[in-house]
C-alpha cells in the first residue's frame, strides 16, 4: 500500500483453519497490510458478539471473523453458529451506525494463505476509505 | 425594586416554573407556566415494533402508566386492525377502573387533602400525605393506605404489577382471568367501594359542606370560562375508555363531537420558546393566547371537563354525588378548584363499576385475543385521570413504527393552567412584590389540575415546587421568588 | 415512647424518570408507614414537600442512603446526581433508568438534536413549525447533554436496585439491610445473580427454534418456555428477582433487570444465545441462513429496550459531522 | 505476577525486518514484565535454556515467546516450561514471523505490529492459569458391532492381544455377506473355506463373548468407559442345549423364504441359517411357526433329543462397560428394483450379483447350478456394471467392488457353462488392486465380450425373430458409438454397495457422523481413517465406505490396533481446554444443552441446572459464547483472557 492507512482491524481467527491459513500466508511470504491484528480462538463459534462490540468500543476500525468453510469445522458445526450470530449482530451494528465494511465474516481454510492475504488487503482498503471509527460510547462530560 | 438572586440549585428541580410578565405600568401582562422536562418519546419510538409501544410509552409516566398503556394498546388495536373481543374489553375496563381509584386517591390524599383538610397553620414541611396520616390518626391513615392497596392488588392480578403493567397487546390482552383471580378481585372491589365512600365523606364533611370553601371555589379570580373536552359514552355519560370526543362551549352547549381518530382536525398545538411544553387549542376556534371565553380556542380537560361535558354516571351512588355537585356549583362548573371534588366522585364511580364488572360472566372468558388484520395507522384515546390522552401511531407493512404523536392531558391543560395562573396573578399581584397569598392560591389552583408532567414534572402530581419570575415587557427579569425549592 | 437512637437519613432524588420507581413505594401500603417511622426522610419530592435546601443543608455524606431514580439526560439531572453523590453515604441507582439508562436511554438510538427537531417541528398538530428551536440556547431551560447516561456513568454508585419498577421486595431488602446497619459491599445488586429463567415456572424442553414470532402474533402455550415457542424473551440474559412476572403474564422478558454478573451487555448475550439456537436443526453445508432474522425488525429496540446507555456500544455512532 | 518476554530473531527471518531490540526495549516497560530478552534462535537448546534459567532464578510465573507461529513451536516451549518446573500453559506465543516479518515489507510497520502482538500476549498471559492435560482411564474391553468379516477380524485381533471382546451380531449367525459368496476375486479361493475357520475361532477364543441375534439398544458415550445396553432376541431354542443337529428342521412343517439364499429357496420355521453357521444353533421364526401362529404342532419339541426348545424365551437385556467401540456394521446391497428400466423383479431372468453368488454356491438354492427360472441352462448371459452406482439418480460414488465382482462372475460362467456367451457391460473398467488387472486380462482371454457402455434398458419384447424369448439389452457401445441390441437368456446386475439401513441410528447412538452418502465419517480422511470424532469409537469395513474383503480385513486390523494402542496406554490424554460452568450463575435456561455437538452438556435432574461432562467436551467454546448468563467459560480461552488480549492488541 502506498499511503499507509492508520486503521486497525482485529482479526478473530479460528485455530484450525483460518489461523493456519494466516500461517501459510506467512510461510509463502505473501505481503499484506500490517493493519490486521490477529487473535487466535479455538473456533469461530467461540467468538462472543460482545468481543466484537468490545473491539469496536476499544478502538478497532474493523473486525474480521474467520473460520473453517461450512462442513469443514473441526468441531463439526461451530462455524454455522458463528454465521448465524454474525447475521444478527450485523443487523444490530448497522442500526448503531457501524458501516457494513467494518464487520466481516470469511471462511478461510488452512490451505488458503493467499485468500487470507487478499481478504486482509481488501478489507484494509475499504475500512481505510471509511476512516477511523474512534467509537465514543459516552460523550465526555466536563467534571 | 427588590431583586432576588436565583440560586442555581433551584434549577435542579426546575421542572416547572411560573413566569409572570408585567407591562410598564406594573400590570400583569402574561403568566406562563413553564416546564423544562424533555424526553423525546415521539422520536425514539420510531423504528420500534409497534406492539412494543404499550410497553415503552407506559414509561412516559410512572404515575399514570395505565393511562398511557391503555391509550397505546388502543392505538395498536387500530394499527393492527384488531378490535379486542368482549372479554378482553371488560378485563381492560375493570383494570382501568382500579387504576382510576389508585391514582385519584393518591392525588386526593397526597395533595388536595393537605390543602383542604389540614389546619391552615400547618407548616408546609408537614403538608404531606405522611403528615396527613398522622393527623387523621395513624389507624385511619393506615386504613386508607390499606384500602388503596386493594386497588394495587387488582392491578397486580390483572397486569402483573401496579406500576408499568404487563397487560394489553394489540387485539386484546395476553393473560385472561381465572376464577381464582376473579374472586380475589371481588373481595377487593368491596374494599374499594368502602374507600370511595370514606373519601367522599371526608370531602363532603371537610369541604363541600363548608361555606368558606364554596366561596373560595366561586372567587372570580379562580373561575375560568373555557371550552371543555372529554370522551362521552354512547349514552352521553362519563366513559374512561371508549366513546367519541365531545367539546362543549363555555355556556355548556355542545360545540363539536368527533371520532377520536380525527383529533387532528380539531386540536392544534402551539409551542413557545420558553418551554418544552406545547400549547394545544381548538383548531376551528383558533389560538388567541391565554384568553377565556367563546372566541378563544383554549379548552380544558380532566375530571371537571368530564363533569361539564357528560350528563353523569351509569352507577347509582356516583350519579347521586354528580347531581349534588351540579346543584352546588352549577353547570357547566367553571370553578377550577372543583376539579378536586369531581375527582373524588369519580373514585366512587370506578369502584362501583368494578363491582358490576366482577360479576359479568364474560369477564372470565377464554377468548382474549382477536385476529390481526391489515397494518397501518392507529389512534388511541382514553380519559386519563387528568383528562384526554391521545396516542397516535403509524407503521410500515412490517409493523415498524414510522410516526408517533402524543398529546398528554397536562399538555391539553397547559393553556388552562397558564390562564388560571395569569388570572389569579393579575388579581393578586401589584407591582413587583409577590405577596404571600399568591403562593397558596396559585398552588392550589394548579394542583387542582394535578398536572402530571412526568409526562412532565417529577413530583407527586401537583406537589411540584414553584418558582416565580417577574419579567418586564422587554423580557428583562425583574425578580423572582421560589416556593418549595 | 422514649427518644430512640437517631434514625437513618433517607433521601429519594430524581433524574430523567417517570418517577414510577418511587411512586410505586406508595404500594407498600401500610408497610410504607413502618418504613417512614424508622427513617428520617430528608428529601423526597415525590412523596413529601421537601425543600432542596434540606438536602443541601445536610453535611456531605450526611444522608445514609439516597435512592436516585432516573437517567441523566440534561444538566439538571447531572447536577442533581453530583449533589446526591456528595451528600450520600450510600448512593443507590434506583430503577432501570438509574442503573442502565432505562427507557429514556433509547434516546441514544438517535441524535438529540434530531429528536428535538422531530418533536417540535415534525408533528402534525404543530401550527408554528418554525419556532421554538433555541432551547439549547435558552438558559432558562436545562441543556441536553447530547445523550442519556446511567447514573454510574456520571458519578460513583454504591448499590444497584434495578427493575422497571424495582420489585418492592427488593426495595424492602435494601431498606432492611440499611436499617439493620448491615455492611453492604460496593457494587451490590439488589437482584438475583441468576437469570429470570431460574424463577420462571414455564417448562423448558428443547431449545432449538425454526421461526421467530412477535408476542402479539401467536397465543403461546401458557405452560411452555416462550423462547422455545419462538418468542424473543430476554429472560436468559437478564437478572432475576422479578419472579419472571412478564413471562407469567404471557409476555416476553424485555430485560429491565439488566445484565447478569460478569456481563457487560445483556443485549449481545441474548443475540448470541438466540442466534445459537435459531435453526439449530438445520446445520449443514447448504444452509446459508440468509434472512433468518428478517422477522427481527429492530434488534436495538428488542435487545436494548432498557439498557442501551450501559451496553458496550452505549449509543448510536456519533456523527463526525 | 512475573512475566518473562523472549523475542526470537529466527536468524534473519524475524530480525531482518523487525527491529528486535526496539521490541525488547518496549516489552521491558510493560506491567508485570520481569525480564525481556532476545536471542538468535529461541527454539534452540540454548534458547530454551535461557527461558529455563529465568524461570528458576527469577521465579517467573508467565512466559511470552515472540517467535514463529505457535502451530510450529508451542509444544517445544511448553516442554521448556515444564522442564523448568513451570506449568506449560503459562506460555503465550506471539507469532511475529508468520504474522509479521514474513508478511510485512516495511520495517517500521513490522516493528509496530510486533510490539502490539507482544503487548497482547503479555496482557493475556498475566490472566492465564496453570492447566493440566486431562487423563481419562480407559476400560480394558472392546465392543465390536457387526459380525461380518471386518467385525470378526477386529474381534480376533483384540482378543489375541488379551482384551475382553464383546462381538454383537444382529443375525442368528455371524459371517455377514462374505458367508454368502462363492468364490473371492481375484484368487478365486472359496469364500466359505477361508471364512469358516475365523468364524469358528470366534467361539473358541475365550476372550470373545459372542452376542449373536442381539442389537445395541443404547450407549452412554463417556470416553474410556462406554455404558452399553444390548438386547438379545429370543431364539426360542436354548443355545446351551442345542447341538445344531437340525433334526427339528427336517421335521418342521412351517416354511418361509430362506433369507440366506435371498428367498430363492425355502427354509423351515425352526432352522439353522446355513451349514457353517456360528453359532451352530437352531432358531425359531415366530412368523412361520405353527405353534406361535396357531398354537398347534410342537413337532420340534417332540424330536429334539436335547430338549432345547423353549417357547417361553423372552428378550434379555445386558449392560456392558467397554473402553473402545469398533463399528463394523457393513453394507446393504443396492435394491435393483429402483432401476425400473432394467426390469428386475418383473423379468424373471434378470437377477442380482448376490443372487448369482448363491446360485453358483454348492450349498446354494440350485446346488451350484446356473439355471434359468425354467431350469434350462442359459446360452448367453449379460453382466451389467455400476447398477445403482456412478449415477446421479441413485449413488454418485463408485461401489468399487462391482468391476472385479463382475469379472469374477464372467469367469464363473465360463467355468460352469463352457460355451456360454458372456457380455460384460461396463462404463470404465476399474481393476486397481493387487492381481486385479491380471485377472481382467485373464477373463478377457476366456472370451467374455466386453461392451463399453451402460445399457439404457432391458426388455423382453422382441423386435426381430432371433430376439424371441430373449432378454434384450439396448445399449450404446461407446467404442463403436452405435446403439445396439443384445439378446441374452440371463442378466446379472452387479449391484453397488450402500450404507446399512441402521447406519443412521447407529451414527446417532454412537455420536459419530456420516458422509452425505450415508457411510460413517472418519475423523480425518487421510490421517485418521478409522477414527471418528468421538474418541474411542472406531470404524472398519464397508460401513465406512465400499471396499472389498482384503481392504475390510486390513481396516479391521487398523481399527483393532487403534483400540489396542488406546487401551495399552491405559488412558486418554485430552487438551485441557474444557468448558466449566459456575452453578451459582446458571439459571437452567437450557440454551447450551442442544447446541453441543458432543452432548457434553446435560441437565442435572434434581436442580434443572446444567452440568459439563468433561470427558466429552472438546473445547470448541460454542456453548461459552452462547451462554447468556456467563455461567460457562472455557479453560485456556477464558472470556477475560481473550478480552485482555484484545485490549493489549488495541492498546
Amino acid at each position: 500500500m502506498s499511503e499507509r492507512p492508520n486503521v486497525r482491524i482485529v482479526a478473530l481467527l479460528c485455530r484450525w483453519c483460518s489461523y493456519a491459513g494466516a500461517d501459510l500466508a506467512g510461510v509463502s511470504r505473501m505481503k499484506y497490510a500490517a493493519n490486521v491484528l490477529p487473535i487466535k480462538v479455538p473456533c469461530s463459534a467461540r467468538v462472543d458478539p460482545q468481543l466484537v462490540l468490545k473491539a469496536f468500543s476499544e478502538g478497532a476500525d474493523g473486525v474480521l471473523l474467520a473460520g473453517c468453510h461450512p462442513g469443514d469445522c473441526h468441531y463439526l458445526k461451530g462455524n454455522y453458529k458463528a454465521l448465524r450470530r454474525f447475521q444478527l449482530l450485523k443487523k444490530f451494528t448497522s442500526q448503531m451506525g457501524i458501516e457494513d465494511d467494518r464487520l466481516r465474516l470469511e471462511w478461510i481454510s488452512a490451505s488458503e494463505g493467499s485468500r487470507y492475504a487478499d481478504v486482509v488487503n481488501d478489507m484494509t482498503t475499504k475500512v481505510a476509505k471509511l476512516g477511523r471509527l474512534n467509537w465514543r460510547r459516552e460523550i465526555a462530560i466536563e467534571a | 425594586m427588590k431583586r432576588l438572586v436565583i440560586n442555581p440549585a433551584t434549577r435542579l428541580e426546575g421542572h416547572a416554573k411560573i413566569a409572570i410578565i408585567m407591562d410598564d405600568k406594573g400590570e400583569v401582562q402574561d403568566a406562563l407556566f413553564q416546564t423544562v422536562e424533555f424526553k423525546g418519546f415521539e422520536s425514539f419510538c420510531i423504528g420500534r415494533n409497534a406492539e412494543e409501544l404499550p410497553v415503552i410509552t407506559s414509561r412516559i409516566c410512572g404515575v399514570c402508566p395505565w393511562a398511557h398503556h391503555m391509550a397505546s394498546v388502543k392505538a395498536t388495536d387500530a394499527l393492527f386492525s384488531a378490535p379486542p373481543p368482549p372479554t378482553a374489553q371488560k378485563v381492560r375496563e375493570l383494570a382501568y377502573d382500579a387504576f382510576m381509584v389508585h391514582d385519584h386517591t393518591a392525588v386526593f390524599y397526597a395533595l388536595a387533602a393537605p390543602d383542604l383538610l389540614l389546619d391552615p397553620d400547618t407548616p408546609r414541611a408537614q403538608r404531606n400525605i405522611l403528615e396527613l396520616v398522622k393527623r387523621i390518626g395513624r389507624d385511619t391513615g393506615a386504613k386508607v393506605l390499606a384500602l388503596r392497596k386493594a386497588a394495587a392488588d387488582i392491578l397486580t392480578i390483572t397486569g402483573g404489577r401496579a406500576t408499568h403493567p404487563i397487560f394489553g397487546c394489540p387485539g386484546g390482552i395476553t393473560r385472561g382471568l381465572s376464577q381464582e383471580d376473579i374472586s380475589a378481585i371481588r373481595d377487593r372491589s368491596r374494599q374499594l367501594v368502602e374507600l370511595a365512600e370514606l373519601t367522599n365523606k371526608v370531602f363532603q364533611d371537610g369541604v363541600a359542606s363548608k361555606k368558606e370553601f364554596i366561596d373560595l371555589f366561586n372567587t372570580d379570580a379562580f373561575v375560568n370560562r373555557s371550552y371543555y373536552a372529554s370522551l362521552v359514552g354512547k349514552d352521553g355519560r362519563i366513559s374512561f375508555l371508549d366513546g367519541d370526543v365531545r367539546v362543549v362551549k363555555p355556556d355548556g352547549s355542545t360545540y363539536e363531537e368527533f371520532k377520536p381518530a380525527s383529533y387532528m382536525d380539531h386540536f392544534e398545538e402551539a409551542s413557545l420558546p420558553w418551554t418544552y411544553m406545547k400549547f394545544p387549542y381548538l383548531k376551528n376556534v383558533g389560538w388567541k393566547g391565554l384568553q377565556e371565553g367563546e372566541d378563544s380556542g383554549l379548552y380544558r380537560v380532566g375530571p371537571l371537563a368530564r363533569f361539564n361535558v357528560a350528563k353523569g354516571f351509569t352507577t347509582p351512588r356516583a350519579q347521586e354525588k354528580f347531581e349534588l355537585f351540579r346543584e352546588t356549583l352549577g353547570s357547566p362548573a367553571h370553578q377550577t378548584l372543583a376539579y378536586q371534588w369531581a375527582r373524588v366522585i369519580e373514585i366512587l364511580y370506578a369502584a362501583e363499576r368494578i363491582t358490576e364488572l366482577v360479576d359479568d360472566p364474560e369477564l372470565g372468558g377464554k377468548e382474549i385475543r382477536s385476529q390481526l388484520g391489515k397494518i397501518g395507522e392507529g389512534v388511541g384515546v382514553v380519559e386519563a385521570p387528568r383528562g384526554l390522552l391521545v396516542h397516535h401511531y403509524r407503521a410500515d407493512e412490517r409493523g415498524v413504527v414510522t410516526f408517533v404523536n402524543l398529546i398528554v392531558p397536562s399538555t391539553h391543560n397547559n393553556s388552562g393552567i397558564c390562564l388560571s395562573v395569569k388570572k389569579a396573578a393579575k388579581h393578586l399581584i401589584r407591582g413587583t412584590e409577590i405577596p404571600e397569598p399568591v403562593f397558596n392560591r396559585v398552588e392550589m389552583l394548579y394542583r387542582a389540575y394535578d398536572p402530571c408532567l412526568a409526562c412532565g414534572t417529577h413530583s407527586l402530581p401537583g406537589a411540584m415546587p414553584l418558582k416565580f419570575e417577574l419579567y418586564d415587557s422587554a423580557g428583562r427579569l425583574l425578580g423572582s421568588e421560589s416556593r418549595g425549592l | 415512647m422514649k427518644p430512640e437512637r437517631t434514625k437513618p437519613k433517607l433521601a429519594i432524588a430524581l433524574g430523567a424518570t417517570c418517577s414510577g420507581c418511587d411512586y410505586s413505594l406508595l404500594d407498600l401500603g401500610a408497610g410504607l408507614l413502618d418504613v417512614t417511622d424508622q427513617v428520617e426522610i430528608v428529601y423526597w419530592p415525590t412523596g413529601i414537600d421537601s425543600k432542596l435546601e434540606d438536602l443541601q443543608a445536610v453535611p456531605d455524606r450526611g444522608v445514609d442512603l439516597i435512592l436516585f431514580d432516573g437517567a441523566v439526560v440534561n444538566e439538571d439531572n447531572l447536577e442533581m446526581a453530583r449533589l446526591c453523590r456528595k451528600k450520600a453515604k450510600m448512593l443507590a441507582a434506583f430503577g432501570s433508568c438509574g442503573a442502565y439508562g432505562g427507557i429514556p436511554g433509547l434516546i441514544n438510538s438517535g441524535s438529540p438534536k434530531k429528536i428535538l427537531l422531530e418533536v417540535y417541528q415534525g408533528l402534525p398538530t404543530r401550527s408554528d413549525k418554525a419556532e421554538a428551536l433555541n432551547f439549547e440556547g435558552e438558559d432558562a431551560l436545562p441543556k441536553m447533554l447530547g445523550q442519556a447516561y446511567s447514573l454510574d456513568q456520571v458519578v460513583d454508585v454504591d448499590v444497584y436496585l434495578p427493575g422497571c419498577p424495582p420489585p418492592l421486595k427488593l426495595v424492602a431488602g435494601l431498606l432492611t439491610d440499611v436499617l439493620a446497619g448491615k455492611a453492604i459491599p460496593k457494587g451490590t445488586f439488589y437482584a438475583s445473580n441468576r437469570a429470570v429463567c431460574y424463577e420462571c415456572k414455564r417448562v423448558k424442553e428443547n431449545k432449538s427454534i425454526d421461526a421467530i414470532h412477535r408476542y402479539h402474533e401467536i397465543q403461546p402455550d401458557p405452560t411452555r418456555c416462550l423462547l422455545e415457542q419462538g418468542i424473543v424473551c430476554l429472560g436468559p440474559a437478564t437478572r432475576g428477582g422479578c419472579d419472571a412476572v412478564c413471562c407469567t403474564q404471557n409476555q416476553p422478558c424485555r430485560g429491565c433487570m439488566g445484565a447478569l454478573p460478569h456481563s457487560e451487555d445483556s443485549g449481545a448475550e441474548m443475540m448470541s444465545a438466540l442466534a445459537s439456537i435459531m435453526e439449530l436443526n438445520n446445520e449443514n453445508k447448504e444452509a446459508d441462513y440468509t434472512g433468518i432474522f428478517d422477522g427481527l425488525n429492530d434488534p436495538l429496540g428488542t435487545f436494548y429496550t432498557f439498557t442501551l446507555p450501559k451496553s458496550i456500544l452505549g449509543r448510536r455512532k456519533v456523527d463526525q459531522s | 505476577m512475573k512475566i518473562g518476554v523472549y523475542i526470537c530473531h529466527c536468524g534473519t527471518n524475524i530480525a531482518g525486518v523487525v527491529d528486535v531490540a526496539k521490541v525488547v526495549e518496549f516489552a521491558a516497560t510493560l506491567p508485570n514484565v520481569a525480564v525481556a530478552r532476545d536471542y538468535k534462535y529461541m527454539c534452540s537448546e540454548p534458547g530454551q535454556n535461557l527461558i529455563g534459567e529465568d524461570i528458576r532464578h527469577l521465579g517467573l510465573d508467565g512466559v511470552v515467546v515472540a517467535a514463529c507461529s505457535p502451530t510450529m513451536h508451542e509444544p517445544t516451549f511448553q516442554t521448556a516450561l515444564s522442564r523448568a518446573g513451570a506449568n506449560p500453559y503459562m506460555l503465550q506465543m506471539a507469532s511475529i514471523r508468520e504474522h509479521v516479518s514474513w508478511v510485512t515489507s516495511d520495517p517500521v510497520e513490522a516493528t509496530e505490529k510486533a510490539k502490539k502482538l507482544v503487548e497482547a500476549a503479555i496482557s493475556r498471559v498475566s490472566l492465564q492459569e496453570p492447566l493440566e492435560k486431562r487423563r481419562i482411564p480407559v476400560k480394558q474391553s472392546v465392543l465390536v458391532v457387526g459380525g461380518g468379516i471386518a467385525g470378526i477380524e477386529a474381534a480376533l485381533k483384540c482378543a489375541d492381544a488379551g482384551k475382553k471382546v464383546y462381538l454383537v451380531e444382529k443375525e442368528p449367525s455371524i459371517g455377514g455377506h462374505m458367508a454368502m459368496f462363492d468364490k473371492t476375486f481375484p484368487t478365486l479361493d472359496c469364500s466359505q473355506c477361508i471364512l469358516t475357520p475365523k468364524m469358528v475361532e470366534v467361539v473358541r477364543n475365550e476372550n470373545i463373548e459372542l452376542l449373536d441375534y442381539s442389537e445395541v439398544r443404547e450407549i452412554s458415550v463417556h470416553v474410556g468407559d462406554f455404558k452399553v445396553s444390548i438386547v438379545r432376541k429370543p431364539r426360542y431354542v436354548d443355545s446351551s442345549k442345542c447341538t445344531g443337529c437340525a433334526v427339528c428342521s427336517t421335521k418342521c412343517p412351517g416354511k418361509a423364504p430362506d433369507e440366506f439364499n435371498l428367498g430363492m429357496s425355502k427354509r423351515k420355521a425352526i432352522y439353522v441359517p446355513f451349514p457353517q453357521a456360528v453359532p451352530l444353533k437352531a432358531v425359531i421364526d415366530r412368523e412361520s411357526c405353527l405353534y406361535f401362529q396357531k398354537n398347534i404342532c410342537k413337532v420340534c419339541v417332540k424330536f429334539c433329543s436335547a430338549d432345547a426348545i423353549d417357547f417361553e424365551q423372552k428378550p434379555e437385556e445386558l449392560e456392558l462397560g467397554v473402553g473402545a467401540v469398533i463399528l463394523a456394521t457393513g453394507f446393504k446391497p443396492f435394491d435393483a428394483r429402483r432401476v425400473s428400466e432394467y426390469g428386475y423383479g418383473k423379468l424373471p431372468n434378470v437377477i442380482t450379483s448376490l443372487e448369482f453368488e448363491r446360485m453358483t454356491s454348492a450349498s446354494g438354492p440350485t446346488a451350484g447350478k446356473i439355471v434359468l427360472k425354467d431350469g434350462r441352462e442359459p446360452e448367453s448371459v449379460a453382466i451389467v456394471h455400476c447398477v445403482g452406482s456412478r449415477n446421479v439418480n441413485y449413488n454418485v460414488y463408485c461401489s468399487k467392488i462391482c468391476c472385479m465382482q463382475s469379472l469374477k462372475h464372467a469367469h464363473l460362467l465360463k467355468e460352469h457353462l463352457p460355451g456360454v456367451a458372456v457380455y460384460d457391460f461396463f462404463i470404465d473398467m476399474r481393476a486397481a488392486g493387487k492381481g486385479y488387472e491380471e485377472f481382467y486380462k485373464r477373463v478377457m482371454g476366456e472370451g467374455t465380450i466386453m461392451v463399453r457402455g451402460r445399457p439404457a434398458y432391458i426388455t423382453d419384447v422382441p423386435s426381430k425373430p432371433e430376439e424371441k424369448g430373449k432378454l434384450v439389452l439396448v445399449a450404446e457401445d461407446t467404442v463403436l458409438s452405435t446403439v445396439m441390441r443384445y439378446p441374452v437368456d440371463m442378466v446379472v446386475l452387479s449391484v453397488g454397495l450402500e450404507a446399512g439401513e441402521d447406519a443412521k441410528e447407529l451414527a446417532h447412538t454412537f455420536t459419530c457422523s456420516r458422509t452425505a452418502d450415508g457411510f460413517f465419517l472418519e475423523r480425518h480422511p487421510k490421517l485418521a481413517p478409522v477414527s471418528t470424532p468421538t474418541a474411542g469409537v472406531f470404524i472398519a469395513g464397508a460401513s465406512q465406505g465400499p471396499k472389498d474383503i482384503p481392504e475390510s480385513v486390513a481396516q479391521a486390523g487398523a481399527a483393532a490396533a487403534e483400540a489396542l494402542a488406546m487401551m495399552g496406554k491405559g488412558y486418554f490424554e485430552l487438551e485441557p481446554y474444557v468448558a466449566r460452568i459456575d452453578e451459582d450463575l446458571c439459571s437452567g435456561c437450557g440454551i447450551c444443552l442442544d447446541l453441543c455437538a458432543y452432548n457434553a452438556l446435560e441437565r442435572i435432574p434434581e436442580t434443572g441446572l446444567t452440568r459439563v461432562v468433561e470427558a466429552l467436551c472438546q473445547g470448541c467454546g460454542a456453548c461459552v459464547a452462547a451462554c447468556p448468563s456467563n455461567a460457562l467459560d472455557l479453560d485456556g480461552f477464558k472470556n477475560n483472557q481473550i478480552m485482555a488480549e484484545l485490549e493489549g492488541i488495541l492498546a
